[in-house]
């Protein structure tokens, strides 16, 4: 188990502060944030390529802050895999156990092994250059598990691969994680990759951990506004105040059933907004009249932008629906949605 | 049409004024080999005087070289990877025996190696006029070219490599020797054999610490003198063919091959 | 704790060795400096030869420099830009005169400027103990430095900014001096000066095609040949530090400025 | 109106084959394909920077094959924006006018309008490299339009900035499209991107154009399973025969309305797949039994691939739908859609 107490680190303008968190033993622990935010810095600390300014880290509870990286069994795999080009496959897959005074029949075992479990028994002997994006990205991670890492640190490790090399080695980085039972750090800016893969997520936004918790817990109760916004969500309204259930925001009043003294903000699930060209009767609490703003096609989900008053509302429907209301910029249409689905931050 | 024309105007003009520049470096060394009669050429390769100076100024500047490469390509490594104060001081001192004059560097190392300095009183006799005191004066004119050299050989080797060798076990040393090293391998060559080359073609320090044994440049010089320009041109000839010889080898062998890595 | 130590071990003994490279570099011009009086320094910088010495340096220097730039840096530009057959070719001749001989390389300048060459009867004399003719000497064997050092600023200037300047209307000729030029300014800036104290501390070749009009370099070598030691140091002392002067500026004055862009 | 006619060009290893296309008046074009594939080279020759080996470019007619880029008036924005770091952002927009010999009053007036337009007043008198990505991107959009560009030609613009940014310019892109009535040829590697900007789109892989077409042509139909695979597109199946409006697929019959002979592949739209935990009777008549195989999480949509013999599809359905069905991986389910929902290719 790792466990970071108050790291500060401070580079001229960039300053990480006082982080702390906890990976479980065989955990796969995302850590997510936009570009500049200090992940890469803060995996440095971990691995011990940098040395915090402030704070203490601790393995198993035995405290290593000072211990060099050499010492810690924490292995990386970079973002551009960083593999040694003057070395075969083999010998970059060979380099940790050989640095460790393994013997060559030993490493000649575990190569062996690792080649198999990650499919690059073929390439073994071609130089890094050669290989294709994806191959690389395995033979850098046969790298870092040949050490037998207590923890593998991974530093945006799908962002250089196409789409269909990314989803295939998400699954192998999760297959990973369980079949060898590694704890991952995981880090990366992309709301979606974290949650396909992370058992915990950890957002981080300006050099400061906001929010740690399951997918569901981020997405269902992100903590703040900026929490939810980075996660893609729409639909976050500012709530002036609250009475009684119901929450006034501008103009417009919206039933929230979750609604109390504290809420701030208000979030609605694109999906959960129906879309109707003519008002009715529902058990559904809140109704509004809206004109369409505009309709975005993200592959064949059509999201379509309507307005009421200064209230702006993005509703998600599917193809066949919007098809049928023939839904157009510039026409009159109704958005319903229960006082169940209207979140509270 | 008038705007292809342009752009062949701009380039023809750029090509121009390049072939003056080549035209000004090559000129000197084709007019010298047509002044200089293959009979004499031949007569200077077998003058034992000639081959001797030859000999000396090779060995005299590999000895320079390779001493030089021990103790200055690991301090390169750490110019390149080290940010420490005062490093851009370092770097400046490393960079001053280029822009001091020669002979004002030959004059500046008697101070250090002559009768009355501390190592010439240390040894008993100064290291004036030996092989050692050549070699000295090779060695403080050439070794910033090694040094950059290898420096920035070190320096286009990404650090990350680096870092994930430790993360991989490797202590600092065996990530000097198996990673920066081998990566680098090319840039420190080819320093080393630049720095060769300039301590054959060192003239202005190496005539006033030691005018004897005489190395080739000196030799070139004091034929020049005594006897003329005939007399100097055959073995001035000889020492361009050796350097050139030299050169060929560092842009041939030493060129970065793309398809390796 | 063990491997803590290790670290500072390696770093240790790097450091180590870099402290012998400073010491050698720093040591004979300390030397040199403290054993030259402050008197002889005065009376050198007074003494009329001398300062017409160093004037004849710098100036010549100057001119071969402003000279070659005009010629050069266009056809470095072309060099960054262009692949065309021969050039790597073309990139080993423009560095011939770093790694030929000086005194070599001066008898060779001989054949070309020299009394008997086609310009020494095209002018009726030679240019030999000529102003023009230490010019040509200081250029040959400066001149390399100048076009890689404005080859290398126009390389590392984006060649996407030059193509979106052609799409926004701009020809060749536009592009090379609004955008190419102002962006490597500074590289080439650092080239010229580099080029300039080049000049004024070459010795080799300037003592074979001019031993009069006396520049500083070759009055060094003479003092030191006629009068001794003694009577060398105090104009060695004085070229060194107007050499270190140039330097600090090259250093200070023209370090990119990472603020800016 | 461009034209490419049958453009060749050849580098290294590197082949560009036999590209013809069209830009219409005004239209908003986006050239889609992965990277590698050759795009950049392809705008470079539009725009004058390379020339090409073989075929012709018309402007109107006119063969414009051999003339320089700064005669041709196409201006480029490149990925990185490779804005004139020497110059203030006020001199790089006036850089195409001032080589053009236009007055100063001129310049001042058009860079003012410009400015307005893209709102970069505020930040006339900085230098680029002062800027955040998304104001580099709008001073590149603006140098781009002062000289009264024929055509705009934009690599990626908006690969280099964040999420927000992107969805914020990706709307600005489309306004100077229409408003200014520039024709734009946009290049990305995103299909969201495309879908979501372009008038026409055009599917590059391989150094070869594949189709072009609107949005919805592509994306109903596809003209062949790469193009619809390069898209993103799920359940594209390959089909052994048809007899009489039933695919055979393995070990299982699919009925499809659209399906004859010519048919070698179908397509499920993932949305149009609905699960049940029951089999019930309906006109949809397509009804299988499957095993969840997997289930990810995209955003709030959770994507559900299933499994029935040796056919694996994917259902899309909403977050609620997924509570309220329990569906887990290893769960028995039935799929059902309709026989007008698979599309033929």
């Amino acid at each position: 188990m790792l466990e970071l107490q108050s790291i500060g680190k401070r580079f001229g303008a960039f300053e990480l502060k006082d982080v702390s968190l906890t990976i479980n033993d065989g955990e796969y622990f995302v850590l997510l944030g936009p570009s500049g935010v200090g992940k890469t810095v803060l995996m440095e600390i971990i691995a011990g390529l940098i040395r915090p300014d402030k704070g203490r880290i601790l393995w198993d509870g035995e405290d290593i802050t000072s211990r060099p990286p050499e010492a810690r069994g924490f292995s990386v795999v970079y973002q551009d895999y960083a593999l040694f080009g003057h070395l075969t496959v083999r010998r970059n897959v060979a380099y940790g156990p050989a640095a460790a005074g393994a013997s060559a029949e030993k490493i000649r075992r575990q190569v062996a092994g690792l080649a198999e479990i990650l499919r690059i028994e073929e390439i073994l002997d071609r130089y890094p250059k050669s290989l294709s994006g994806g191959e690389q990205q395995r033979v850098a991670l046969a790298r870092a598990l040949a050490v037998g890492p207590q923890l593998l640190l991974l530093d945006e490790p799908l962002s250089a691969v196409d789409v269909n090399t990314r989803l295939r080695l998400r699954k192998e980085l999760k297959r990973i994680n369980t079949e060898l039972n590694v704890p991952v750090l995981h880090i990366t800016h992309d709301p979606q990759e974290a949650i396909t893969l992370g058992d915990r997520i950890c957002v981080m936004l300006d050099s400061r951990i906001r929010q740690v918790g399951t997918a569901a817990e981020l997405f269902h109760e992100p903590c703040e506004p900026d929490v939810a916004r980075f996660l893609g969500m729409r639909n976050i309204l500012p709530v002036n105040r609250v009475k009684g259930g119901v929450c006034f925001i501008d103009d417009r009043q919206i039933e929230a059933g979750a609604a109390d003294e504290t809420t701030t903000h208000i979030w609605i699930r694109p999906e959960e907004i129906l879309i109707s060209t003519e008002a009715f009767e529902s058990s559904a609490r809140n109704q509004f009249r809206c004109l369409v703003a505009e309709i975005e096609h993200h592959g064949s989900l059509p999201a379509v932008q309507v307005v009421s008053g200064a209230m702006s509302l993005t509703a998600l429907i599917t193809y066949r629906s919007f098809k049928e209301l023939q839904i157009a910029v510039g026409a009159e249409v109704y958005i319903t949605f229960k006082s169940s689905s209207v979140h509270c931050l | 049409m008038a705007n292809q024309r342009q752009i062949g105007w701009f380039n023809l003009v750029l090509a121009l004024l390049g072939s003056c520049v080549i035209l000004f470096v090559v000129a000197p060394l084709v007019g010298i080999v047509l002044a200089t009669p293959a009979s004499d050429l031949k007569a200077a390769s077998v003058d034992r005087e000639v081959l001797e100076s030859i000999r000396l100024t090779l060995a005299a500047a590999l000895f320079a070289t390779v001493t030089s490469a021990l103790v200055g390509v690991p301090f390169a490594y750490l110019l390149a990877r080290k940010d420490f104060w005062g490093r851009s001081i370092v770097l400046a001192v490393i960079d001053l025996p280029i822009i001091i004059p020669h002979s004002a560097a030959g004059i500046a190392l008697l101070t250090v190696i002559g009768r009355q300095s501390l190592i010439g009183r240390l040894f008993g006799r100064p290291l004036t006029g030996t092989t050692a005191g050549i070699a000295v004066a090779m060695a403080f004119v050439s070794i910033p070219f090694l040094i950059n050299a290898a420096r920035e050989a070190f320096g286009s080797v990404d650090t990350k490599l680096e870092k994930a060798a430790r993360t991989l076990g490797a202590a600092p040393w065996r990530v000097f020797f198996t990673i920066s090293l081998p990566l680098a391998r090319r840039g420190i060559l080819s320093g080393l054999v630049l720095m060769w080359a300039r301590g054959i073609s060192e003239f202005g320090a190496v005539v006033i610490v030691a005018y004897h044994p005489m190395t080739t440049p000196v030799m070139i010089f004091q034929r020049f003198n005594d006897y003329g320009l005939g007399a100097a041109t055959s073995v001035a000839v000889l020492l361009i063919l050796i350097c050139v010889a030299i050169f060929i080898m560092l842009r041939v062998f030493l060129r970065p091959k793309a398809e390796e890595f």
